[in-house]
């Protein structure tokens, strides 16, 4: 991770105070701790203003009408997606495909790309540490035609077997896969020395970039992987909006997906032509609204700057971890060299449900469960985990708050 | 060191759920079950698998072994009192007087008087299921069904 | 249809205060007449307050977190799934897929319903009229089988041939798809009849409802209908939104199509198990402020109610066709007897697109070009229309405006 | 009946584009045309078929025929002036000028006069590519391309 440190650190007050969100209150007035960011972050305020603002007073359908509203709310739109593509360092915004999140953006992959050329026999490489969007596509379309996913193993640190990954491409692997940074484990992958191999083989490498986006700078060419696929609303973005960059020349091959509007040259009932990468795969109208407020989120995140936006979160993640290491019977699971700020943990003799209950009803919002990562739970052989995960607009407080709430649930479940 | 914890708003852990969460009765296995299912919610990760030994139609022994939330754990326990002599019909009534429970729709307490200290959980609905698991397990036990889960209807 | 006519007379100003986007001007302070309305509907404050105080106030993922947010949340998106089932009809609100729209509905009908039925010389059975959401996917599952994709015919004033449409139901038709409302031509088209026909033959029929479910009182088991696709922004709801109704026992048979979270039941590498339905094919982090929103846009029309709405567009299309016949040299495409407030025309010497432009410079905002119709352009042999389309705040005077302006266009066209 | 029609505001529609519209120069056919292509604006309908004669790498010959809106047909009927004698390259230059028109950038006129008209369709970015398909189909034809479209780059 390129951490440029800050040379003035951040005002997290003020910026707090643009989170209307963070001043709420939960069971009958304990403030909010909001430490489920992994799972979706809050929105500043000028990111929902944009949303409202888009409604009363650009609302109109995009790439079809000459109108005076039609041609703000295109505007709009494909304005946001030369902010995004610059944002993720894409070479064009042409490159990049607005999609309804990460999942719908691997599941394009899979069924566009991927599906069409695989056979008997063929391989996709995932990892144990994915969520189930880096898994259950690659799975559903290799069902179907006798292909098969394996997994690359992970250290018991969390830690990615980079060597085993590498052993296992060759020239059955269709497509390889992994996460820039994982939402259980915090991990933060080293995906460009696995693009460096994969290109060696032959091999296109998709990252799943949800985790990584909003907490680090990310530039998908000096990676150097082939698809990176990513979230709006988990980047202080509204829900339904994301992307899905891809090289130009592998967009260009990839036949239409979505049959609809929008992503057509010419329809007869007998045959249709399709458009240009990207139209060819936005069919439909899209979440208008919605990317108007992404555009504005990433304003919002490079206001601030990805950089001291990863710095400052290195700091909450070093303070965390050192007070949770307090809890007698606490068991951090993943503490790679290189992790985001995300924290999953167990307590002895307490369950991950029963911690969050008790955590909630103290205002500490932590995510229990499986985070949409059977195979790792499985990997650790635990039915479930307490996730934290944290933002920049997090603070020392919180995460006191959250020892002290753990304390104290502890001595109730225990 | 941190300052030691101080009294918590417990929620849906009422003591007694909390004293059969940490020691749990009809715990166990039976060896030659007449019926048996397992249940799992995808979404906790709670898994259960219970055993019942029927006499005549009715529920004669019961026993359970579960990798669950202290919900689940209690909510198996305190049903033992309420299964042993029942049949598959007033199983499935009691199921329907505790659905009403856990959703807060009032009325009298349910007769097995263990169960009524789910009531809280009318406030937490993700938590719902758990209590509901281990007696959608039975149910499925007795319809001759080898799983449940209670996620979806 | 059945409008029941409305005993007191809406209060049209009341209304439109509403809609803080009607109160716009264009083009230095010309107030804007909204008749684009098939293309995509304008929002009245509660469905944007809806969606505001979503991200201020209730902002978590859904069906994930056990904290009091993600109850709220998943509260409020499973709550506008219950509601929208009811404003539709259904049996149940496990019927109900929520989509990002109508194309997403119809793509999922292709790929999951559609796909593993078709072998070489099947067919699927479409009409002239369909937008191309109601085309296109067809066409690419069939193309990877092996299928074709044919279209009944329409009457040259719009209406559908009922009997050819009837006459070409048999077994090899995998599946029927029909519009319920045309979104060119405004045509209604007689659904229960073609529901029961298709009944008869053992077809299943889809119905794209998106330019009825904002017009007209819609009942899909009334219908009979198999399956109902829908999209939210046109019924006064967020971009992003929608749905797909189908009979719960089809829905049953359809493999997953996403994968993704919350869709699965248990996933191992070595494959995977699958939630019920909808949730199997709700893979991702939905829509969620967006369903919050299209929540209240429904409660917002119930508040009128459909059939006073549908009562006052059918005034509105009297009252503009029979002003649009005052312009010398226009020509009405569409003129069945059902049909909603859609009205498309060409004038003689002046090209659509060039008309549409002149309109809007004069505040009136209209759509030009095929509007996600290629095969109905070619049946009229035109490159393209003018559509104007009412919603229930449209008025008299709008109308008028809409009279002046053409008649304006035209002097300087012609 | 309706008071007469008012002036309007003609935004892209100066006098000179509609006065081209109405009576276009250039329109016809070559019946032994060196290059031919067609251009299509999917999201219009604008069709257009070009056809070129070239002596020596230059346009000699130019028709148009075209099922279009008035932008398209007064650039067609605008650009003959400026093609005859043209070669690729030059052609290349000229259409960098006009987008550099359409997209409102500024700088000194065009040579070819008429052009300069379409300068009010920087305010309407959705038209621009009506009055950019002629001279796309052009410079396509000159690649030996058969087709050419304004809706992507
Ligand atoms: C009849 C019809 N079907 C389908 C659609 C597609 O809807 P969406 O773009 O919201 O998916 C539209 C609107 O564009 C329509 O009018
Ligand atoms: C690593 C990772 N990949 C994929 C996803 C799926 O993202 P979405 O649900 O927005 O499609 C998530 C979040 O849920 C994630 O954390």
């Amino acid at each position: 991770m390129n951490v440029v440190l800050a040379e003035t650190p951040l005002d997290i007050a003020a910026l707090r105070a643009q989170f209307p969100l963070l001043a709420r209150t939960v069971h009958g007035g304990k403030p909010l701790v909001y430490l489920d960011n992994a799972n979706t972050a809050q929105k500043p305020v000028c990111v929902i203003e944009a949303v409202d603002r888009f409604y009363r007073e650009r609302n109109a359908n995009v790439s079809r009408a000459v109108h005076a509203l039609g041609e703000e709310a295109t505007g709009l739109y494909e304005g946001a997606r030369d902010v995004l593509a610059r944002f993720i360092g894409a070479g064009s915004a042409r490159e990049l495909v607005l999609t309804s999140g990460t999942t719908m953006a691997t599941n394009l992959v899979a069924y566009s790309y991927l599906l069409p050329r695989l056979a008997p026999g063929d391989v996709v490489l995932t990892t144990v540490m994915e969520h189930h969007a880096n898994i259950v596509p690659w799975q559903i379309v290799c069902q179907r035609t006798g292909a098969r996913v394996v997994a690359a193993p992970i250290h018991a640190n969390g830690e990615l077997d980079v060597a085993a990954f590498i052993g296992m491409l060759g020239p059955q692997v269709k497509l390889a896969c992994v996460t820039h940074v994982s939402n259980v484990l915090g991990t933060i992958n080293p995906v460009a020395e696995l693009a460096a191999a994969c290109r060696k083989h032959g091999v296109p490498l998709l990252v799943d970039g949800s985790q990584a986006v909003p907490h680090l700078p990310v530039d998908v060419r000096a990676l150097g992987c082939d698809f990176y696929a990513f979230t709006g609303h988990k980047m202080c973005g509204p829900t339904g909006t994301g992307g899905l960059w891809a090289r130009r020349e592998i967009l260009a091959q990839m036949p239409p997906f979505f049959g609809g509007g929008e992503m057509i040259r010419e329809v007869r009932i007998e045959g249709s032509t399709f458009a240009d990468p990207p139209a060819r795969f936005e069919a439909g109208t899209p979440n208008i609204a919605g990317f108007a407020g992404l555009a504005e989120a990433v304003r919002f995140l490079e206001g601030i700057g990805m950089a001291r936006i990863a710095a400052r979160e290195q700091d909450l993640l070093r303070y965390a971890t050192a007070r949770l290491r307090e809890v007698p019977g606490l068991r951090i699971i993943g503490e790679a060299p290189h992790k985001a700020a995300v924290i999953s943990f167990m307590v002895e003799g307490a369950h991950a449900h029963d911690l969050a209950t008790l955590l909630d009803l103290e205002g500490v919002a932590v995510r229990s469960g499986h985070h949409c990562a059977h195979p790792l739970m499985r990997y650790y052989d635990v039915p479930a985990t307490c996730r934290a995960s944290f933002a920049f607009y997090n603070t020392e407080a919180e995460a006191d708050a959250l020892l002290d709430a753990l304390l104290k649930a502890r001595a109730l479940l225990a | 060191m941190t300052a030691p914890a101080q009294a918590m708003d417990s929620g849906p852990y009422a003591a007694t759920l909390l004293a059969h969460a940490r020691a749990p009765r009809h715990q166990g296995t039976l060896l030659h079950p007449d019926a048996l299912a397992e249940g799992y919610n995808a979404l906790c990760g709670d898994r259960i698998t219970v055993m019942l030994a029927l006499r005549q139609g009715c529920i004669a022994e019961y026993a359970f072994r579960a990798e669950a939330c202290a919900l689940v754990v209690a909510a198996a326990s305190l049903l033992g009192e309420c299964l042993i002599g029942r049949d598959a019909e007033e199983v499935e009534h009691l199921a329907a007087r505790f659905d009403g429970l856990l959703a807060g729709a009032g009325g009298p307490p349910i007769e097995c008087g263990g169960l009524n200290a789910f009531a809280d959980l009318a406030r937490f609905p993700a938590r719902r299921k758990c209590a509901r698991l281990p007696l959608a397990t039975v149910r499925a036990a007795l319809r001759g069904a080898a799983h449940a889960n209670t996620e979806e209807a």
